[in-house]
């Protein structure tokens, strides 16, 4: 029987199902859907959507030159990660470079020329190139007519690249044209030894991996010296028992984060590293523990050289005197003497900490010739000789500027500077290159990305690309035993107004009337790295590591120059292959050094640092030191996420925080976590002050990091940062202040 | 001028001088509600909570207005169910006061959960074993039952009784008043309760964790017991006020003295079931979980005193009085235990949302402090506004103490 | 979703502290991994979102015997009686039976914050802010994790997006069940120090569990019960008291001082 | 909450938490629904008046609720618990063991007229405590109309809504309003029944009515009820006039004037008008 369906029925079915829906997921679903889809809308961000690929580069943002293997969405990197140096080893990124990608949306990053508004204002305003040219160039010629004397410089914290040797052949247009090696160098102990043989050594590397004990002069070997992974390799094993691995004994008035992780911490004195280190080679030598007759025959001046006695100034420095200096017991001074010959092969380095600036060139001769003493250069586990790069410039040498110190350069001289954009990581107080201006209207110019550091000081910025958005070189990092190179390649496109400093100076150039070689005209540094990578080619040594497929090829291996420079492009680093052999190096070197008055200057500054200041301590009782993190010590931006290890934890102190001893603190009247004035003889600066029980009494430990507002939008940032109360030794050191302190 | 909407035979003071009295309380809830906007638009950055101290000031308001609200619950369950006709005089004032409590609870809540819109997850995709799931369902459900009981007595205020309708429906529910006591009081046990689990689930936080009876740590009964006794003497002490305020005699003086007498039986048993649950705790339970009780105790302020304060100070003594006939009868005698009694509660709420918080667990803590801000205390000090000003219109426009007209005669 | 995993795994971490530098990057790392925002202006040390955090911890002994430790301190995944899934009204929290991980769906979360009062790390969030990049940063995000909006909580998931993407690697490769190593969180991929070792712990083999098993090993707060799967490693024996109860002294000097 | 929703699934605690949480929403819902649903009804079968009645009863003061034997002096304190329905009254059935009128019937005996401090009341007929009565008549009807109290409070009422013709009264429930200068009045019925024809005060009846079958006059008072009756309701006149601040008494023990109300102002009079007519 067949019923018809009515428009009745057709109603119940659709209020039937309409009832029956609610007892099905699907509205309910929906419901949770809507309501959370509602809430997301419009507020939360979206990453980004796109193919996933890896790209590789290196990391310039220090000159340690991680590789880096970035995670791409749609080209754009979204994470870094690192990559071992060679196949079998593993790679890292600090802190700083992981958050690498995120540079180029820093908040304080600049995209278009600056000036700053008058003179001593901090504010700028923006400008065409073309003003800053006219600007520069007419500066420049003034130097060149007035015969006065000012200098026009380039100060270049990364000397060796394409770029440097541009800057070079630019300044020998100029009678007064000035090359500026860094300011704070890392590798302060290894040019001291090579500056001290009588027969030049070429340039010397640390052979790491077969050393068994470091005695370190505060480097920050474990916090930001080199590639991290390379040196946690090593330390592998720290404060264990074993005989075997590589001990780590730091001397330094910080208890740093190498500090507190080495086997050994001596907490010294104030800037009395050259005691220890004189006070040391002297036991060496009174006790004989080492090859007396090897020293002699190398050692000129052991006995009596041109500049005086090593052995009697060493005399001078008898256990319990250094003992006397450096707070270290005469027993441990004893001790560690010994040790570092029984558990040898064993160096000793200074280089400095990124914040506190550069020991003095005493205290580098001092620790060079400890090293001497102990017999390290050419030593397996000691320094090594390494090959420069292949040549490929054939234009002979006088065309190019040779390095100076700014150290050498008088003060109130120099009427042009420029500043290079890529950081050494490590810290540059603005006082220091105040100092050497000419007073009336010097011209700074800083090629930097961002407002931040020293740019903040200048006056003109023009606006430099950032990592990860041009091409760069990346040369031997400071702890490689051999040679090495590779390209930072240009993962992101720069924006719009940014100009590459090698642009820029030849732009320069040409409206100053100046002839570059012609190997810089109507050339990209690309072209130019490609010629470098093609003599690697030609010279067939060494082996080449890709990144992406991990694997290593021996560059005789390689078909063809473009084939190797195609594998450059996609990340790959060079590698020089390992000295034939480790023999003794014949060349004979100097224990004091050959600077004027070496033996005087070392044994004042052997008496303390703090000796040679004018400062009475009856006035300024405390002493000032800095400390900082390399890469991170305010000149440069930092990715804003780091503000997770700044601001979000106390990981990390911000730049201008103060930590004193609780006893200290509670002397001086000071409550931990407020405000403190600091005072010296350069000036006074308002502090927070944090007590803590690590730090040595009487010590001001400042930090030179960032500034928690250059983190947000804001645009005040103070370009004179903590560094400027520092006293400026007559060697360009200042480690160490006299200063007092009281409560606000 | 409003005076045909007042309840008859009673008098009330003039509107003006009433609207002198609203007006400082309206500004006031306007400013709360300034603050509370301002944590809706901007988020809960306005307070000074943290990630740390989860928990504020609101969630302290939260638990002591929900405990003094216990009044309405226990008042009725003593009126509808065990017939105590005699405390029919506070009845309506009860209810009000637990609507005022319990409403004002949930708009704080409101305000400080971080997405107030998905509040009703709760009820979508409830976790059967969160403390906090049984104290929602309870308070949501209570605060229902309490609207509805309180609407008959909004719904006989003189002109709205005009309508056929409302005094219609107003007499059938309020037949059914004895079922909704009943379901007001179970609903009220649980909550009560669960608020209290709510910290002594906290397996890790060794301050607040408590062993207990099946699924429920001691602090659930404590809880309960201790809301029970203060929820006759905020009836007590509210009525005091008003009639002060007022100047009216609203209940006969033995209304007092009952409700004192309940508080005080109650809380003797409290502060016995404290004591004993104390002595557990710091012997067994803390320690057992590598947190010897001793330490809780370093940091000042919150020394051993505390412990003293809430056994000794603000359950032991309140309790003598209350249970003393003489003592109870007096009235300044009444009127510091019934205070005591309040305070202690709140005190008790205090040491378990604040310091259990400030309290360190891991060994590189530190002890944390709080401040609120002046938005949470905005918010605060609103919530207390609009109970002032919820109670003070029902006053004078409602019925809530029946016992007044009587009173009122020459 | 079917789990490919067939095998239950119980995912957990080795920390070595005498390893630990606190260079940070295992903090940036994560943030980057986990699309977790800059921090807010305002933001301190009590209202900033790290997932990974690393404390820095002293044995309030006077100079020069006064040392540090850094301590990093994720989510600790405990595996017993969870103190925050059982809290959480609405399941917005819960442990996966197939890995042990302990999950938040941060778009279930109401932000009552209750799970934050229970967890005894503090290793919980809370979005006091909406999330913002400087712009054009928002470029960087990572697509295989959603970001979060204001007033939720959130935390550590062992990288679960890192999970996904190898489980789907795996099941690409006709696997059914991951290789170790073939998912590690950002946190100890970046860690320079090698510090940080993930596994297994089910896996008796596994590194992880090895050195869980080691003399040295320890776990914070252990007498609470919550069995965490974050086991830490040290040699020093004043940091070993960390796990124990007696360490009154150096808190006590911390905060006073 | 469904199976299979983000992976949701069903447990034991899930289910019987739910069924708690569910069952005590179904209880509050169902009682509010019972609540909706009986007053519904109520307005169907037309309770609203009786309703009102029981409604405003309980809202009437002690005093106003004192029962009738009180002034008899069969006791000494007492408050009516049923509405003044006394028919349905057990102790007022044992009291009044004798037999009072127990229908409609026309006692020709009493003409006289009882005088209350200058009030008149005539003892041919039967007092709602609303100030109203009713006089039965020999064609089985009665007349409603309003007592020398009730009349003064408001003489000459300038609307007077009388229910028309037809329309059915309930005992106590409204009987008819009356409105002059912004007071209002509603008068209760004091007989339920049809109306069958309307006056008015210069008639000295309101309405004819025609009670309804069965219909007794037990609740209405009468006789020697009536004089202490009187006094009370002079004394609830004094205090309510108090008690609304009027702050006038009546004339020094004298007789009420006619227009009690010209003396007042409205608002307070509304007020004094409610508590005669019993209304809260």
């Amino acid at each position: 029987m067949r019923e018809k369906i009515s428009r009745r029925d057709l109603l119940r079915l659709a209020g039937g199902s309409a009832l029956g829906l609610w007892f099905t997921p699907i509205p309910w679903k929906l419901l949770d859907d809507v309501s959370i889809w509602t809430q997301n809308g419009r507020w939360v961000t979206s990453p980004p959507r796109g193919e996933i690929q890896f790209r590789y580069s290196n990391c310039t943002l220090c000159p340690a030159g991680c590789g880096v293997r970035a995670r791409c969405v749609g080209g754009q990197p979204i994470s870094l990660a690192g990559i071992a140096p060679q196949s079998g080893s593993r790679g890292a990124l600090c802190a700083v470079g992981l958050g690498g990608h995120h540079l180029r949306y820093h908040p304080q990053r600049v995209t278009q020329p600056l000036r700053r508004a008058s003179g001593i204002s901090a504010s700028f305003q923006p400008c065409t190139p073309e003003d800053i040219v006219l600007t520069v160039s007419e500066a420049l010629a003034t130097t060149r007519a007035s015969g006065s004397g000012d200098l026009a410089a380039i100060l270049d914290e990364r000397p060796g690249r394409v770029t440097s040797l541009m800057y070079r052949n630019f300044l020998s247009g100029f009678p007064n044209g000035v090359y500026l090696n860094p300011v704070s160098d890392s590798g302060a102990t290894l040019h001291a030894m090579e500056s001290a043989a009588e027969k030049p050594y070429g340039a010397l590397g640390i052979d790491l991996e077969n050393t068994r004990t470091i005695l370190s002069f505060g480097t920050p070997l474990l916090d930001g010296w080199g590639n991290p992974a390379r040196l946690w390799k090593m330390s592998e094993g720290l404060q264990d028992s074993s005989e075997s691995h590589l001990k780590i004994i730091q001397a330094e008035t910080h208890q740093s984060r190498t500090a507190l992780l080495a086997d050994e911490w001596l907490p010294l004195r104030p800037g009395t590293e050259a005691a220890l280190a004189l006070g040391l080679a002297g036991i060496l030598i009174k006790e004989k523990l080492i090859d007396m007759a090897a020293l002699s025959r190398q050692a000129i001046d052991l006995e009596q050289g041109a500049q005086g006695s090593f052995r009697e100034l060493t005399e001078k420095f008898s256990p319990r005197t250094t003992a006397a200096i450096t707070g270290v017991s005469e027993d441990k001074i004893v001790s560690l003497a010994r040790e570092l010959v029984q558990r040898g092969p064993s160096i000793v380095l200074g280089g400095g900490d990124p914040g506190a600036g550069p020991l003095g060139p005493e205290e580098e001769t001092a620790i060079a010739a400890l090293n001497f003493v102990l017999g390290n250069v050419g030593r397996r586990g000691g320094f090594l000789p390494r090959r420069e790069l292949p040549k490929w410039l054939k234009e002979p040498s006088k065309n190019l500027k040779p390095a100076s110190s700014l150290r050498d350069i008088p003060d109130h001289s120099i009427r042009v500077l420029f500043v290079d954009a890529l950081p050494s990581g490590n810290a540059i107080p603005w006082t220091l290159l105040e100092k050497k201006l000419v007073r009336d209207n010097p011209v700074v110019v800083s090629f930097s990305p961002y407002l931040l550091g020293i740019s903040r000081n200048a006056q003109f910025i023009v606006p430099s690309p950032v990592y990860l958005e041009s091409w760069e070189e990346v040369l031997t990092p400071l702890d490689s035993p051999t040679t090495s190179y590779s390209l930072s390649l240009p993962l992101l496109v720069p924006p719009g107004g940014v100009q590459e400093p090698f642009d820029f100076i030849r732009r320069v150039a040409v409206a100053a009337g100046v002839h570059l070689a012609p190997e810089f005209q109507d050339v990209s540094p690309k072209d130019l790295f490609k010629r470098r990578v093609e003599q690697f080619h030609r010279d067939r040594r060494g082996t080449i590591f890709s990144y992406r497929n991990e694997s290593e090829t021996r560059v005789k291996d390689v078909a063809s120059a473009d084939s190797m420079w195609a594998m450059f492009c996609d990340g790959a680093s060079w590698r020089d292959d390992p000295p034939s052999s480790t023999s003794p190096i014949a060349s004979r070197f100097s224990l004091l050094g050959k600077a004027a008055n070496a033996a005087e200057r070392l044994e004042a500054v052997g008496h303390g640092r703090l000796e040679i200041q004018r400062d009475p301590a009856t006035e300024f009782p405390l002493v000032l030191m800095p400390e900082g993190w390399r890469g991170a010590v305010g000149q440069n931006g930092l990715s804003p996420v780091m503000t997770k290890i700044y601001q979000e934890s106390g990981l990390r102190h911000l730049g201008g925080e103060a930590r004193v001893n609780v006893e200290t603190g509670r002397r001086w009247g000071l409550t931990d976590g407020g405000p403190a004035l600091i005072q010296t003889r350069c000036g006074s600066k308002v502090a927070r002050v944090h007590f803590d029980d690590a730090v040595m009494p009487e010590v001001i430990q400042v930090i030179v990091g960032p500034n928690l507002k250059e983190f947000h939008e804001s645009q005040e940032v103070d370009g004179r940062n903590i560094l400027c109360l520092c006293n400026l030794d007559d060697d360009g050191v200042w480690r160490v202040t006299r200063a007092k302190m009281s409560g606000v | 001028m409003d005076r045909g909407y007042m309840v008859r035979g009673v008098t009330r003071s003039s509107f003006s001088k009433f609207l002198m009295w609203i007006l400082p309380w309206t500004a006031l809830l306007a400013l709360g509600l300034y603050a509370a906007w301002l944590c809706f638009s901007r988020g809960l950055n306005q307070t000074h909570m943290d990630n740390r101290f989860a928990f504020g000031l609101w969630i302290f308001l939260d638990l002591t207005v929900i405990a003094l609200g216990a009044g309405a619950f226990f008042t009725g369950f003593l009126v509808y169910i065990l017939k105590k006709e005699e405390l029919k005089a506070v009845i309506n004032s009860a209810v009000v006061l637990g609507f005022v409590c319990y409403s004002g609870a949930v708009a704080v809540l409101m305000v400080d959960v971080g997405q107030p819109l998905r509040a009703w997850f709760t009820f979508w995709h409830p976790n059967v074993h969160s403390m906090l799931t049984e104290v929602t369902f309870c308070i949501s459900c209570y605060l229902a039952v309490l609207f509805i009981e309180y609407l008959p007595i909004i719904l006989k205020n003189r002109k709205l009784r005009q309508v056929p309708s409302f005094l219609v429906f107003e007499f059938e529910l309020h037949k059914l008043m004895v079922v909704l006591a009943g379901v007001g009081t179970i609903l009220s046990f649980f909550h009560q309760g669960s608020l209290g689990g709510l910290y002594g689930v906290l397996r890790g936080r060794p301050f607040a964790f408590r062993e207990g009876l099946a699924i429920w740590p001691s602090t659930f009964f404590l809880f309960i017991l201790s809301a029970l006794a203060a929820g006759p003497c905020f009836i007590l002490l509210t009525t005091w006020l008003v009639s002060k305020i007022s100047r009216k005699r609203l209940v006969r003086p033995e209304v007092f003295s009952e409700l004192g007498q309940i508080s005080g039986i109650l809380l003797i048993v409290y502060t016995l079931l404290k004591t004993v649950d104390t002595l557990v705790w710091i012997n067994g339970t803390s320690p057992a979980r590598g947190f010897p009780a001793y330490q809780y105790y370093q940091w000042k302020p919150f020394g051993t005193w505390i412990l003293f304060a809430e056994i000794v100070l603000f359950g032991l003594l309140p309790a003598v009085i209350l249970l003393s006939r003489r003592l109870r009868a007096h009235r300044g005698w009444l009127l510091t235990a019934a205070v005591l009694v309040c305070g202690g509660v709140a005190l008790n709420r205090f040491v378990l949302t604040i310091q259990t918080l400030a309290l360190p667990t891991l060994p590189f803590d530190r002890f944390l402090s709080y401040l609120p801000s002046w938005q949470e205390t905005a918010a605060f000090l609103a919530i207390v506004a609009y109970g002032v000003l919820v109670y003070s219109f029902s006053f004078r426009y409602l019925n809530l103490f029946p016992q007044e007209r009587e009173l009122a005669r020459p | 979703m079917t789990t490919p995993t067939q095998k239950k795994s119980r995912y957990g971490m080795v920390i070595d502290l005498d390893r630990c530098n606190g260079c940070g990057a295992c903090m940036m790392a994560c943030a980057v991994e986990n699309n977790v925002p800059p921090a807010h202006r305002e933001a301190t040390d009590r209202t900033g979102i790290t997932w990974l955090r690393v404390y820095r911890f002293n044995n309030g002994l006077k100079f020069p015997n006064n040392r540090s430790v850094f301590v990093p301190v994720p989510c600790q995944q405990c595996g017993r009686e969870t103190p925050c899934v059982s809290v959480c009204p609405q399941q917005a929290v819960d442990v996966d039976p197939a890995t042990g991980v302990v999950g938040q769906m941060p778009e279930r979360c109401l932000g009552c914050r209750y799970c934050m009062a229970a967890c005894p790390y503090h290793a919980r969030y809370f979005n006091w802010w909406d999330a913002v990049w400087p712009p054009g940063m928002e470029k960087t995000l990572n697509p295989d994790v959603s970001t979060r909006m204001r007033g939720v909580v959130e935390k550590c998931n062992f990288c679960h997006g890192r999970l996904h993407a190898a489980r789907e690697r795996a099941a690409a490769a006709g696997r059914d069940t991951l290789q170790p190593g073939e998912y590690v969180p950002a946190c100890v991929e970046a860690c320079p120090a090698r510090a940080i070792v993930f596994g297994d712990l089910n896996d008796e083999t596994s590194e992880v569990a090895r050195l869980a098993r080691r003399p040295e090993a320890f776990r914070m707060l252990e007498q609470l019960g919550t069995e965490p799967k974050i086991y830490y490693l040290t040699r020093q024996s004043w940091v070993r008291k960390v796990s124990e109860d007696e360490v009154q002294m150096a808190r006590k000097d911390q905060t006073h001082g | 909450m469904f199976p299979g929703i983000y992976g949701f699934h069903w447990s034991p605690g899930f289910l019987i938490f739910l069924g708690v949480f569910y069952s005590v929403l179904m209880v509050i819902g169902v009682t509010v629904g019972l609540a909706v649903w009986r007053a519904v009804k109520a307005f169907r079968s037309d309770l609203q008046e009786t309703i009102r009645w029981k409604s405003d009863f309980q809202e009437l003061s002690p005093q106003d609720r004192t029962c009738r034997h009180v002034w008899t002096g069969e006791f000494k304190q007492r408050v009516c618990e049923n509405q003044f329905e006394c028919w349905d009254c057990a102790e007022h059935a044992r009291l009044t063991a004798k037999a009072l009128p127990s229908d409609i019937r026309v006692e020709e005996n009493f003409q006289a007229t009882e005088d209350v401090f200058g009030l008149e009341v005539p003892l041919d007929r039967f007092y709602h405590r609303g100030h109203t009565w009713v006089k039965p008549e020999n064609d089985g009807t009665v007349h409603v109309g309003l007592d020398d109290l009730g009349a003064r409070m408001m003489p000459d009422p300038e609307v007077l809504d009388l229910p028309p013709v037809g329309a059915k009264l309930k005992v106590n429930g409204i009987g008819w309003f009356m409105k002059k200068s912004g007071v209002a009045i509603r008068v209760l019925a004091p007989i339920s029944g049809e109306v069958v024809a309307a006056g008015g005060p210069e008639q000295g009846w309101f309405l004819k009515v025609k009670p309804e079958a069965g219909f007794n006059l037990r609740s209405l008072l009468h006789g020697n009820e009536l004089r202490p009756w009187f006094l009370r309701e002079l004394d609830r006149l004094q205090s309510a006039l108090a008690v609304e601040g009027v702050g006038v008494s009546l004339a020094d023990g004298g007789v009420p004037v006619r227009d009690l109300g010209a003396t007042h102002p409205k608002a307070d009079w509304q007020l004094v008008c409610d508590a005669l007519f019993l209304r809260p």
